[in-house]
């Protein structure tokens, strides 16, 4: 797979401790993730998954431990920041703007790289004086390109809102490559979706990490799909790691098999 | 029939960029253009521009700034008479304290005056949300109240407190005729209207719409919470504050700070609903529906011959009133801006229904 | 001191006031998530029907006595008031389950224009007596421990004893009775209450029915305070900030928020107002919400919210 | 966007146009009174025996004397709901109306203020008897307005006057208080009680009560520390049962309350009955009397089933001060036709000639049937008020008592400052005074 690809460390997640209240979400979390490899992090429901791209992302303030992304060191992340360093996200039960067309969704996933100014917007014209319109022009020809890519080009203008679940998941994934995200984190992009849409999500993301070497930390409960695709994967259960490696060691971790089999009896 | 999109194909993302993308829209804005500026004028009785036109002009426009905040960034304010009211004062104050200042200056300091009140108030809504902000914006408008009532100062040490300005003029032409105002308010309108679509249709209104549909979301693809929230509270007042100047010079002409109470902002709250939120249209719609609901409600007795007393038929108009905004929110939650795109989707396809 | 003591008194005997009409508002949005702005109204109507009924019964049934005549009267405003819920279930709520509570906030807003029109249309909207025999006049007590004594008045102090009661009373219903259960089994969940099969409709009417009798009682205290007429609908303004204060889903919030909100406009107005001209006692009420909710976002007692992606 | 606007512009285009028919409908010899109401809304319980006053004399004079020289009035009722936007729209309805609106009776400041701005450029008479702009006395600069009878600094002036008898004479280290409705209406008096206090030496302190007032409770337990001699009470609507209930439950003492006349109607104080007792009010008219006006009302109007409110209305102070409003404005149209042409229906213009020129003198208010009711009055060109007499009238827990003789208010703290007003007014609004 891609793995003969990856390169040096660029995501280190150090003893991230995280607790709503009394209840503990994370305990002392570390892992890594290298450039261009898929890392999965997997694990049963409530194992903290979530929580642990929550805190990457900065939409979470851990408690304990430090984030380490290309070297600079962080406490704890601040979303604004995360986002303009480059890492992209979708989520578990679609964050989607749902008011919003496919087309905008995409578009604000490209608002970061907007310069214009709120009232060069305001006075923008046909002419293109001000450049708000060049602006948007521009923007909107790299989206066109990722609509493509997902061939959601039919459903352009409608609202996301009224979308099928598996195109919305595609939305999903089209609004975070729209910001050429270095890392990609993505929350169980298959979940509730069928063979085929699974198939295409997975070729979806391979094709991501192939052409554009972006680097993806991927949530995944099917496990077929996440030995197939990761070259490496955390195991997280009650906010614990209990397994860290190559889909093959992880296969045969005790810890890991004891995890599932207690999971499902 | 005639309304159709097909043969229209677009070459270039800015074709599909534009305000109005079919060509029969387009033909039908010039038209209007042409009703709105040159056959009202001529046409319209003195009472449909002093009782209706005016006012349905300003309050669209109050409406439009409402709606920025409310219907595409989603952060609910009551307090929308407070910010019409600074930008009235504010305004009458430039206008008598500084000598020869133009009209439209003030009016635009108005704006730029409710923008500050706004932003200052807006900052809550970086930490309470929903219904909470809601009522907490009351106090923009309670303090207000309070404000240019009890502060000598923003009425000009005026012993009542009460207001009036003086003839309208900008260089050196007054507007003194019914016709003349109504053309003024319709030109501002115009102005600041297309700057808000503009807004809305651009980054900055994606971003309104982000923190929206899904704050959380939002943050995470690098939209700033506080910047969004805060411009939209920032724009939203400016536009709401223009539409105050305006309806003290243009429409009362002289006022006392009741005329901006809490009643004008459920009223406005009131436009953007029916109306619909998030969509300019939607706040001329709602606000055409606000100012003409009452006054035909008002005339049908008359009409019918109906020998109705005055508090009766003021009494059903209220109960009418109630009952309708009622029915509006259960059939169409979405607004009359709702409604009238779906016919437009059905005559584009008529005379077959998909 | 004692008149420090005299203007806290004062505060708290309003703040009572103001609970009770927060308590109909709390009530409604726990069970139905409607804010209702109609609260007002509904005081109103409640108040206007309490009044002319008292007027009228007696003379239909043609006996004169006071007592009788309020208690007749009372329940009649009563059962209006559980028409009214059950009429507002019907024709509106039913249909908006699930719409944006914004929505559901401009909806009670169109309801009470309907309620302040059919109030006054049925009733009349010039000024009405209710006279339950509150007693007016002042007391003082405390003579000896400050010179002038504290000067106390009757009328409130009937006043809060009722609103008191009454919270009691409410509290009770909720505790102990099955309805009760049902109420905050409905507030903590529509769906699931209702998939152990508690009909949210007739639950609302029931909640509708308790808010209305809550802005019944609210109306006779103001009504035979100030008499019956139009302003007293505008009663509802000095509840919206007790309501933020204590926390929307909150009864101890309502009751709490209130004492807080009387006492802290009433401290202010008199201890602030001279220097900054006076009559500052409504906004204030409204900036010391804002500044509970900066710190508590979800007021005092409302439930806090976590985001969760 | 614009489209919408259009549909505005159509749907009003049609409306207006339809209302235009009952103009239409309008004969010759009629004269049309516009009359503005607010039966509904805070102020109901005041504006409902108003605007019944109003009515009814107009129908007493068309059912007794069949018109004004044989031109019969006709009116139509507009509800302004005491709001001032829906004010304007009932004023630019009714302006055009027949031969042209006779006069607005507003009934409210702020629409005062919101119609004066247009009146001068429709030229229709704005009459705010007792209440408006008390500048607007000044005829060079207000030419449309007629603040008849009085205005919030002649009553002030003349509570001082009847405190200073009740005190001997003296203010001097008096404290006197003004509770007041938080708005312009309630502001109007301060300036002249701050000359007043200067000159007659006596402590002015102010109390704003936030409109609507139902809670006044702060207020009260100021004055209650503070003990002021007297209170004056400028409050509207439900702030006037709200007040006198917080002076009784502070033991403040009534009989030391002043109220201004709108704050003096049988509804203000009746339900309160023995705890008003003591209640000072200032009247524009010798309300407590009743007079041949009220017995023909009754004779030709309600006798006949034509009354606009119910007969026991009749006599109330508010109903009769609606009726005498009308009586004035019939008297302008009459002294109009008088000089225009008898029998003629009249332009705006011409009545406000009425207006200018009444003379209301004592033989002549007898034979109207207000000879009881009022005094007589006089204006001029330079004076829109004419002569302004009030006395005090006390509730005695049943009804209202005249306490006092006529009063009118003391001119050396009148005219200077209607002069200074109104010609700051005139400033503001680039007025060029007439010469009178």
């Amino acid at each position: 797979m891609s793995a003969r690809r990856t390169g040096d460390v660029i995501l280190d997640v150090r003893n991230i401790s995280l607790g709503f209240g009394g209840v503990k979400a994370l305990t002392d979390i570390s892992f890594d993730v290298r450039e261009h490899e898929v890392r999965a992090i997997i694990g049963p429901n409530g194992a903290g998954k979530s929580s642990m791209l929550n805190c990457i992302n900065g939409v979470y303030a851990p408690q304990q431990g430090a984030i380490t992304f290309r070297g600079k060191t962080f406490r704890h992340m601040n979303s604004r920041q995360v986002a303009e360093m480059g890492v992209a996200r979708t989520f578990q039960n679609l964050a989607l703007f749902k008011g919003m067309s496919v087309l905008d969704n995409l578009m604000a996933g490209r608002n970061l790289k907007m310069r214009s100014g709120i009232l060069a917007q305001a006075f923008r014209n046909p002419f293109g004086w001000g450049g708000a319109e060049r602006e948007e022009i521009a923007q909107r020809e790299v989206v066109e390109r990722i609509i493509d890519f997902l061939e959601i080009q039919p459903q352009r203008k409608t609202p996301v809102g009224q979308l099928p679940y598996g195109l919305q998941k595609r939305v999903d994934l089209g609004r975070a490559l729209a910001m050429e995200p270095q890392v990609l984190l993505l929350d169980e992009p298959m979940a509730g979706m069928n063979v085929e849409e699974k198939q295409d999500m997975s070729r979806f993301i391979l094709d991501v990490n192939d052409e554009f070497g972006t680097t993806i930390v991927l949530i995944e409960h099917d496990m077929g799909v996440v030995m197939d695709i990761s070259d490496r994967i955390v195991v997280l259960d009650y906010g614990k790691k209990i397994g860290d490696g190559t889909p093959d060691e992880v296969r045969n971790n005790e810890d890991v098999i004891r995890a599932y089999l207690g999971a499902e009896h | 029939m005639f309304y159709r999109e097909n043969g229209q194909f677009k070459s270039s993302y800015r074709a599909d960029l534009g305000l109005f993308p079919i060509a029969q829209d387009r033909w039908a804005m010039v038209a209007l253009a042409v009703v709105a500026f040159v056959a009202v004028p001529l046409l319209a009785s003195d009472y449909a521009f002093r009782a209706v036109l005016i006012p349905f002009l300003i309050l669209s426009l109050a409406a439009v700034g409402l709606n920025i905040l409310v219907g595409y960034c989603g952060q609910i304010s009551l307090g929308t008479g407070a910010f019409m009211a600074i930008g009235a004062y504010a305004a009458y104050n430039l206008q008598v304290r500084i000598e020869g200042m133009p009209l439209l200056l003030s009016i635009l300091g108005g704006g730029l005056a409710a923008t500050v009140l706004g932003v200052l108030f807006g900052i809550p809504s970086l930490r309470i949300r929903g219904l909470y902000l809601a009522v907490a914006t009351l106090a923009a408008q309670f303090f207000t109240d309070w404000f240019t009532n009890r502060v000598k100062w923003v009425t000009n040490d005026s012993s009542s407190g009460s207001v009036s300005v003086n003839s309208l003029q900008i260089l050196g032409y007054s507007f003194t005729s019914p016709a003349e105002r109504y053309l003024l308010c319709l030109a501002l309108v115009v102005v600041f209207g297309l700057l808000a679509k503009n807004l809305v249709r651009g980054a900055i209104g994606r971003e309104w719409m982000a923190i929206r549909d899904m704050d959380v979301a939002a943050a995470v693809i690098g939209i700033r919470p506080v910047y969004a929230k805060l411009t939209a509270f920032a724009v939203s007042s400016f536009i709401v504050g223009i539409a105050g100047a305006l309806w003290g010079f243009v429409h009362l002409g002289a006022w006392e700070p009741a005329a901006f109470g809490i009643d004008k902002s459920l009223q406005l709250l009131f436009m953007i609903i029916i109306g619909g939120l998030g969509s300019i249209a939607g706040a001329f719609f709602g606000a055409a529906f606000i100012v003409l609901l009452p006054l035909l409600l008002n005339h049908v007795p008359h009409w019918l011959g109906l020998p109705l007393s005055t508090a009766t038929a003021s009494h059903l108009e209220h109960m009418i009133f109630g009952a309708l905004i009622v029915f509006f929110l259960i059939v169409e939650p979405h607004g009359l801006a709702k409604l009238w795109s779906t016919a437009r989707q059905k005559l584009r396809l008529w005379p077959f229904p998909h | 001191m004692g008149f420090f003591l005299e203007t806290v008194f004062g505060g708290l005997m309003a703040g009572m006031l103001y609970a009770l009409v927060a308590l109909g508002f709390v009530l409604i949005f726990k069970a139905s998530g409607v804010f209702n702005f109609a609260q007002g109204a509904m005081v109103l109507f409640a108040a206007l029907a309490m009044a002319r009924f008292s007027e009228w019964i007696p003379r239909w049934l043609g006996f004169d006595s006071l007592l009788l005549a309020n208690l007749l009267a009372f329940v009649a405003a009563g059962a209006c008031m559980v028409a009214v819920a059950w009429l507002v279930e019907r024709l509106a709520l039913r249909h908006l389950v699930n719409q944006e509570g914004i929505t559901l906030l401009m909806a009670t807003l169109g309801i009470a224009h309907v309620l302040d029109g059919a109030g006054q249309l049925l009733f009349g909207s010039a000024t009405y007596k209710i006279d339950v025999g509150m007693p007016k006049d002042p007391f003082i007590v405390l003579e000896n421990t400050f010179e002038g004594g504290l000067l106390l008045s009757k009328e409130d102090l009937y006043a809060a004893v009722a609103a008191g009661a009454l919270v009691a009373l409410l509290t009770l219903f909720f505790q102990k009775t099955r309805t009760g259960r049902a109420l905050r089994a409905v507030a903590d969940d529509h769906q699931a209450a209702q998939s152990i099969g508690i009909p949210l409709g007739r639950i609302w009417v029931i909640v509708w029915s308790v808010g209305g009798l809550v802005a019944l009682v609210a109306g006779v205290i103001w009504g035979s305070k100030l008499g019956v007429q139009f302003s007293i609908s505008l009663v509802a303004l000095k509840a919206f900030p007790v309501v933020i204060l204590g926390g929307l889903t909150s009864v101890p919030g309502a009751i709490l928020g209130g004492l807080i909100i009387g006492v802290g406009e009433k401290l202010s107005e008199i201890y602030l107002g001279p220097f900054l001209g006076g009559g500052i006692e409504n906004w204030f009420a409204y900036a010391l919400a804002l500044a509970v909710l900066l710190i508590r976002p979800q007021g005092l007692f409302g439930d806090k919210i976590i985001d969760r992606v | 966007m614009k489209f919408q606007m259009q549909c505005a512009a159509m749907a009003m285009a049609v409306a207006s146009a339809v209302g235009g028919m009952s103009i239409a409908s309008a004969q010759t010899a009629e004269q049309f009174v516009p009359l503005l109401v607010y039966r509904t809304g805070q102020f109901a319980p005041l504006g409902i025996p108003w605007a019944d006053g109003k009515q009814d004399y107009l129908k007493l004079v068309n059912a007794r004397d069949g018109g004004v020289n044989g031109v019969k009035l006709t009116y139509e009722e507009c509800e302004t709901a005491y709001d001032a936007a829906k004010g304007v729209e009932c004023y630019e309805r009714l302006k055009g109306k027949g031969s042209g609106a006779s006069g607005f009776d507003t009934q409210s400041t702020g629409i005062t203020f919101a119609v004066t701005d247009k009146a001068f450029v429709d030229k229709v008479v704005v009459e705010t008897p007792g209440y408006g702009l008390s500048q607007s006395v000044d005829g060079t600069v207000f030419e449309w307005n007629f603040p008849l009878l009085g205005t919030y600094w002649t009553a002030a002036d003349v509570m001082i006057q009847d405190i200073t008898k009740k005190e001997k004479g003296s203010l001097k280290g008096k404290k006197i208080a003004l509770v007041y409705h938080d708005s312009p209406y309630g502001k109007e008096p301060i300036p002249l009680l701050q000359k007043r206090a200067a000159a007659d030496g006596f402590e002015l302190s102010l109390f704003p009560v936030t409109p609507p007032g139902v809670e006044q409770k702060s207020t009260w337990l100021q004055i209650r520390q503070q003990k002021p001699d007297y209170v004056l009470f400028w409050s509207a609507g439900v702030m006037t049962p709200a007040g006198i209930r917080e002076a009784q439950a502070s033991g403040y003492p009534r009989e030391k309350l002043y109220a201004i006349w709108w704050a003096g109607s049988d509804h203000d104080v009746k339900d309160i009955g023995a705890g008003a007792k003591g209640y000072n009010a200032i009247t524009i008219h010798n309300s407590a009397a009743k007079d041949k006006v009220h017995d023909d009302l009754r004779k030709f109007v309600y006798d006949k089933g034509q009354g606009t409110g119910a007969p026991t209305g009749i006599g109330s102070l508010a109903h009769t001060r609606g009726m005498m409003i009308s009586m004035l404005q019939v008297e302008a149209i009459r002294a109009a036709q008088d000089k225009y042409g008898k029998g003629k229906p009249l332009t705006p213009e011409q009545v406000r000639w009425g207006f200018e020129n009444l003379d209301l003198s004592a033989d002549k208010l007898k034979a109207l049937g207000f000879g009881e009711v009022m005094r007589p009055v006089k204006t001029s060109c330079a004076n829109h008020m004419g002569d302004d007499w009030a006395r005090i009238v006390q509730w005695d827990g049943g009804k209202w008592e005249v306490k006092s003789d006529w009063y009118q208010s003391d001119k050396k703290f009148i005219d200077p400052l209607v002069k200074e007003y109104a010609a700051k007014y005139a400033k503001d609004k680039n007025i060029k005074t007439r010469a009178c």
